[in-house]
């Protein structure tokens, strides 16, 4: 297994918190103050891109869980497990932005209406996900299983991301550029972007802490399995 | 490896599972009253508002088939552990998805038989009316426990090998099944209510979706669980 | 393994770990038609995981083997029909009968389940045939275990201290087991401590020393016991 | 015989009944994450109206300790089960109900640390409001896992012995429980309501008596139960 | 009992049954300080029945046994001081470690926990005694029950087949304490179907055929095992 070296991720990780400054300060300074919530709004520059990035998150878990189901190789386990830990993390973000949000600006902590709901509900199934590979000590059953359960787990995004629309939700429906004042576009894309970039560090860092363990591993396998004849 | 082979298989596990219950759980007579407890419990909590209840009666019957369910779904591969039956069940040679099938069905006429009673039950104590459209209401019942077990025959194969099955179950389960039990409750409501507003043969389907979808996903990903 | 061999078992460097152990570091043992050999080794060296990997229980972590032909990962469902295990539980269910558990591993494998009744009597369980496993002593059900592997009749015989719980008529079952699948072409592959009991059908030892089989030439360092250095010699 | 001896057996098995649950669950986050589940079926179950899920915020979250409470009941006995370590467990001389009370201790243990990840997330999702006679809500709190901790304790000695374990332990032990469970939840309820009618406290004298008559009981009892 | 006899061993047309079958009907058994001796008998005869009654784990139906004068039924507290049993199974905690198990055995006995690390030394498991038991070897997991014996120091040994699983090793382990035992007044009774690992230290043999003590003038029904007649003629 090659392991993934340092380098120029670091000056990667650093860019991205960079820019995420850069495209705060931005977003919050141009953005004008919402007609009904005022400066409440700008919590949207936060909010939004970590809803996003939870859904592409936890796509990447799909795509690698099913690459691992067919070809099996640990890499692809490894990956699918950071971007489930990334995932999990930007899940957990959104839901306390938006409770954060919801208290000012509906009056409630929290209301059982089908996004908020269904976008906890997501993230119980990647705790669960985080909490199997927990529980299973044997690597290659471990990464099986996590695959599995990962892949089956990724099947609730599109309801997440659909459930504005199917249910009568107090969430706000999608907007999309053309609803949208542009004012608040160009903060939002910004910002969607920052989170991207410290999405695709975090998997990769994380990505980099999993392959040198088994790195490690490996090199004791070569000093337990060395000086054999035959 | 013909179908008729398979078959074989798969009957053969589901009736061992079934002799197994029957003689380790003294018949049905305890699962019965587990689930009217639960069923009262609920009463407890949510009574004694005879309008309240009869609004809880969907939600707590769903519940109660839902926790009971998954002491039986552990319960089935946890028999296989002790001495050791699982090494020799996985010795047989042949396709894995025959002993999902098997347990699939066994745990399928375990759990309608605990509908039944629970549900029996229900009416009694939440004073439910019984709609005209009880065929309906049949076809949510048994659309909804398909859901249900196959999702937690499933689940089960994993939990219930790690060190913490009673706990791993649920946290894996009850959160994939939310939209199972969230349109298997809203029809049964609507239905109970009339179906006034005509949105149970939605939820109907909506169900219908996911029992095939997680029934085939299952099928195909159980050799994946199973063999390591 | 571009050359298949057809050897009963066919090991090359198999190695397992557990965690950041590694038990088995490469272990090469060829068995061959007709034989009857024993795997020896102290406590936890290992023998209990060799096996399993050979039943296709366990995958390696390394190396490669294969039963008749039959990769043991590649293509564990042919060398599943081929083999049979033994291992130290049971595998019973404790609610059925006697008769049941011989019924459904009849079923599992696609055999008639006629003449159940007479293989129970040939391991002595006539009496409680139709009695839960769960009051059984632990040589009955080690000689229900015995049963299934009868009824099975597979080629190649992997025991784990097969002999542990048995009286002598059990040792005696036992041995004519692995007797009759020797002359029928078949093999098999025996964890022991104890020799005594299989004195008389050995063909040879082997000995897991380090993670390896120990050189047949320089003594194990494993040392056989007392009282069964007798037996053997 | 001594106090000293007794007292050095009671903590041996709590200590140890502790780290096999912390090494067996990986800590209390799962544990979190099903309380939590519970919670959010049961808004599902009996919600979105706010109102009525508030009133019925005391019964979800006592169900939920309840019924995440069973699991770790039975837990605690089938630890002993497992490769026969009960019978070693007899084999120490000694008085016999110091195995219950360190069952107990360990128990109680977990039970609370449930409750307090149950009973904080069920303040954000029922909306509940702490009402200012909180210490009192705290006391409720207790006693009612005393009670339920003492019951659950008693009757998974006998039912995990038992084939039907995961169906016995609730058979018994609801019904046992109906009392606690009311005291605790009606308190509760009066408690989170502002306890405008001051009933609470007679609920809370009840709960006590009850604790106290059961403690009793068991400590007494128990030596019968896991004798044979 | 009216006159108290304070033999290791003294048991009384001990009975017991399960349902309506008597798998013990009237076992009278007396062993005397330093003995050592063998139970036999068929597989499903009751062996282990009779220690469990011994042990105070299972009451006898009808009948008496005491140990040391007292009672197995009145006086099982002082019974179980006095007496260590070995089982079938290693009943130890698979989440705790070697070093955990044997802790929390002193701590119930009221012993001190120091020189476990000595204790684990002497049985061979120092190396994994950090280690739980869950992954243990068969092998590994009896030396740890054995260490938990020495542990105890009991005054009666009572052995269900002690030396399966076991290598040489730990057979001559297993001896040792047998007869450290014996030396210190103490008696054993031992659970066996092959006797060779156990000649040597055996003093005597009984063995159980049809729920009773066979008369030991005409020999007795079950035979001998093959390899072990030698042992012990
Ligand atoms: C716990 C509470 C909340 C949760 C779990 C939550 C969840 C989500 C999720 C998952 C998305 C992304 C969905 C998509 O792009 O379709 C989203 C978007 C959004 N949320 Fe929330 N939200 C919460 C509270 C709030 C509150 C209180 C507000 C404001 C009043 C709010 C306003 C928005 C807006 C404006 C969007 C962007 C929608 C768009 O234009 O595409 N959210 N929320
Ligand atoms: N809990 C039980 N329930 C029902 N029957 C039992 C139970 N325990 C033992 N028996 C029966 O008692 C008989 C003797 O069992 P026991 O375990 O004492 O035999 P054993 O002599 O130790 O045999 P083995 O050599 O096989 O270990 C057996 O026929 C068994 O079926
Ligand atoms: N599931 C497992 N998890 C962790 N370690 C394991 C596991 N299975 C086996 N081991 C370890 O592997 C080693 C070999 O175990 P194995 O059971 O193969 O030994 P064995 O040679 O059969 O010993 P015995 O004669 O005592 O039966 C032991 O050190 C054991 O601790
Ligand atoms: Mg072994
Ligand atoms: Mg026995």
């Amino acid at each position: 297994m090659v392991v993934p070296r340092p380098g120029a991720w670091r000056w990667f990780g650093v860019f991205a918190f960079a820019f995420l400054i850069f495209t705060q300060t931005l977003a919050i300074l141009t953005s004008p103050p919402d007609r009904d919530m005022g400066d409440l709004e700008k919590i949207l520059y936060v909010h939004v891109p970590a809803a996003w990035i939870t859904f592409l998150s936890f796509f990447v878990v799909l795509a690698f869980s099913a690459r691992y189901l067919w070809k099996g190789r640990e890499k692809d386990d490894l990956l699918a497990a950071a971007a489930a830990e990334v995932g999990a993390t930007f899940n957990g973000l959104t839901l306390l932005l938006g409770m954060i949000w919801g208290r000012p600006a509906w009056g409630v902590w929290w209301t059982w209406d089908a996004r908020l709901t269904s976008t906890l509900v997501l993230f119980l199934i990647f705790v669960g996900y985080l909490a199997l590979r927990e529980f299973v000590d044997d690597a290659q059953r471990r990464a099986q299983w996590s695959a599995v359960v990962g892949a089956l787990g990724a099947i609730n995004v599109p309801i997440v991301y659909m459930s504005v629309r199917w249910w009568r939700t107090l969430h706000q429906i999608q907007s999309n550029p053309n609803t949208m004042d542009p004012a608040y576009v160009l903060g939002l894309r910004a910002n969607a972007f920052a989170f991207l970039f410290i999405m695709i560090y975090f998997i990769h860092q994380r990505y980099v802490i999993a392959s040198l363990q088994r790195a490690t591993e490996h090199a004791a396998e070569a000093v337990a399995l060395g000086g054999q004849q035959e | 490896m013909t179908w008729n082979e398979d078959w074989g298989r798969i009957s053969a596990i589901a009736r061992k599972d079934l002799i197994t219950e029957r003689r380790s759980k003294a018949g049905f007579n305890s699962v019965a009253a587990l689930g009217v407890t639960m069923l009262v419990l609920f009463g407890f909590a949510f009574g004694p508002d005879a309008q309240a209840l009869r609004d809880a009666a969907a939600g707590a019957l769903w519940l109660a088939i839902l926790f009971a369910g998954v002491l039986a779904f552990n319960r089935s591969y946890q028999v296989e552990l002790e001495s050791g039956a699982l090494d020799e069940l996985l010795q047989y040679p042949g396709a894995r998805w025959t002993i999902y099938a098997g347990k699939l069905i066994s745990n399928l006429i375990f759990v309608s038989l605990m509908l039944a009673i629970v549900v029996a039950a229900g009416i009694v104590l939440f004073q439910i009316h019984i709609p005209s459209a009880w065929p309906m209401l049949l076809v949510t019942l048994l659309l909804g426990i398909v859901g249900l077990v196959t999702l937690g025959t499933f689940y089960a194969a994993m939990a219930s090998r790690t060190r913490a099955r009673e706990v791993l179950l649920p946290l894996l389960l009850f959160p994939m099944l939310v939209p199972v039990l969230l349109a298997a409750m809203s029809a049964s409501k609507a239905l109970l209510g009339g179906d006034l507003m005509h949105e149970a043969s939605a939820w109907i389907r909506l169900l219908l979706g996911y029992d095939v979808i997680f029934l085939v996903a299952a099928l195909f990903a159980f050799e994946h669980v199973i063999e390591v | 393994m571009d050359l298949q061999s057809d050897l009963p078992i066919d090991a090359i460097r198999v190695a397992r770990r557990f965690g950041s152990k590694w038990v088995l570091r490469g272990v090469s043992l060829r068995v061959h038609s007709g034989e009857v050999v024993g795997l020896l080794g102290a406590n936890g060296s290992g023998k209990s995981t060799m096996l399993r990997i050979l039943a296709t229980l366990l995958r390696p972590n390394a190396g490669t083997a294969s039963i008749y032909g039959h990769d043991v990962v590649s293509a564990a469902d042919e060398v599943r029909r081929t083999v049979g295990i033994l291992a130290h539980a049971p595998g019973l269910y404790d609610d059925l009968t006697a008769r049941e558990n011989l019924r459904f591993a009849a079923e599992m494998s696609g055999l008639p389940t006629t003449d159940l009744g007479s293989l129970l009597g040939e391991v002595g369980l006539s009496e409680v045939a139709d009695e839960r496993v769960r009051g059984f002593s632990s040589g009955m059900q080690r000689r229900l275990a015995v049963a299934r592997l009868m009824l099975r009749r597979p080629q190649l015989l992997l025991l784990d201290e097969p002999y542990s719980n048995l009286d002598s008529d059990g040792i005696v079952l036992m041995n004519s087991l692995i007797s009759r699948t020797a002359r029928g072409g078949g093999a098999s592959l025996i964890v022991l401590h104890e020799l005594a009991p299989a004195s008389g059908i050995l063909d040879r030892t082997v000995t897991i020393v380090d993670g390896r089989i120990a050189k047949p030439e320089k003594p194990a360092s494993y040392r056989v016991p007392v009282s069964a250095a007798g037996a053997i010699s």
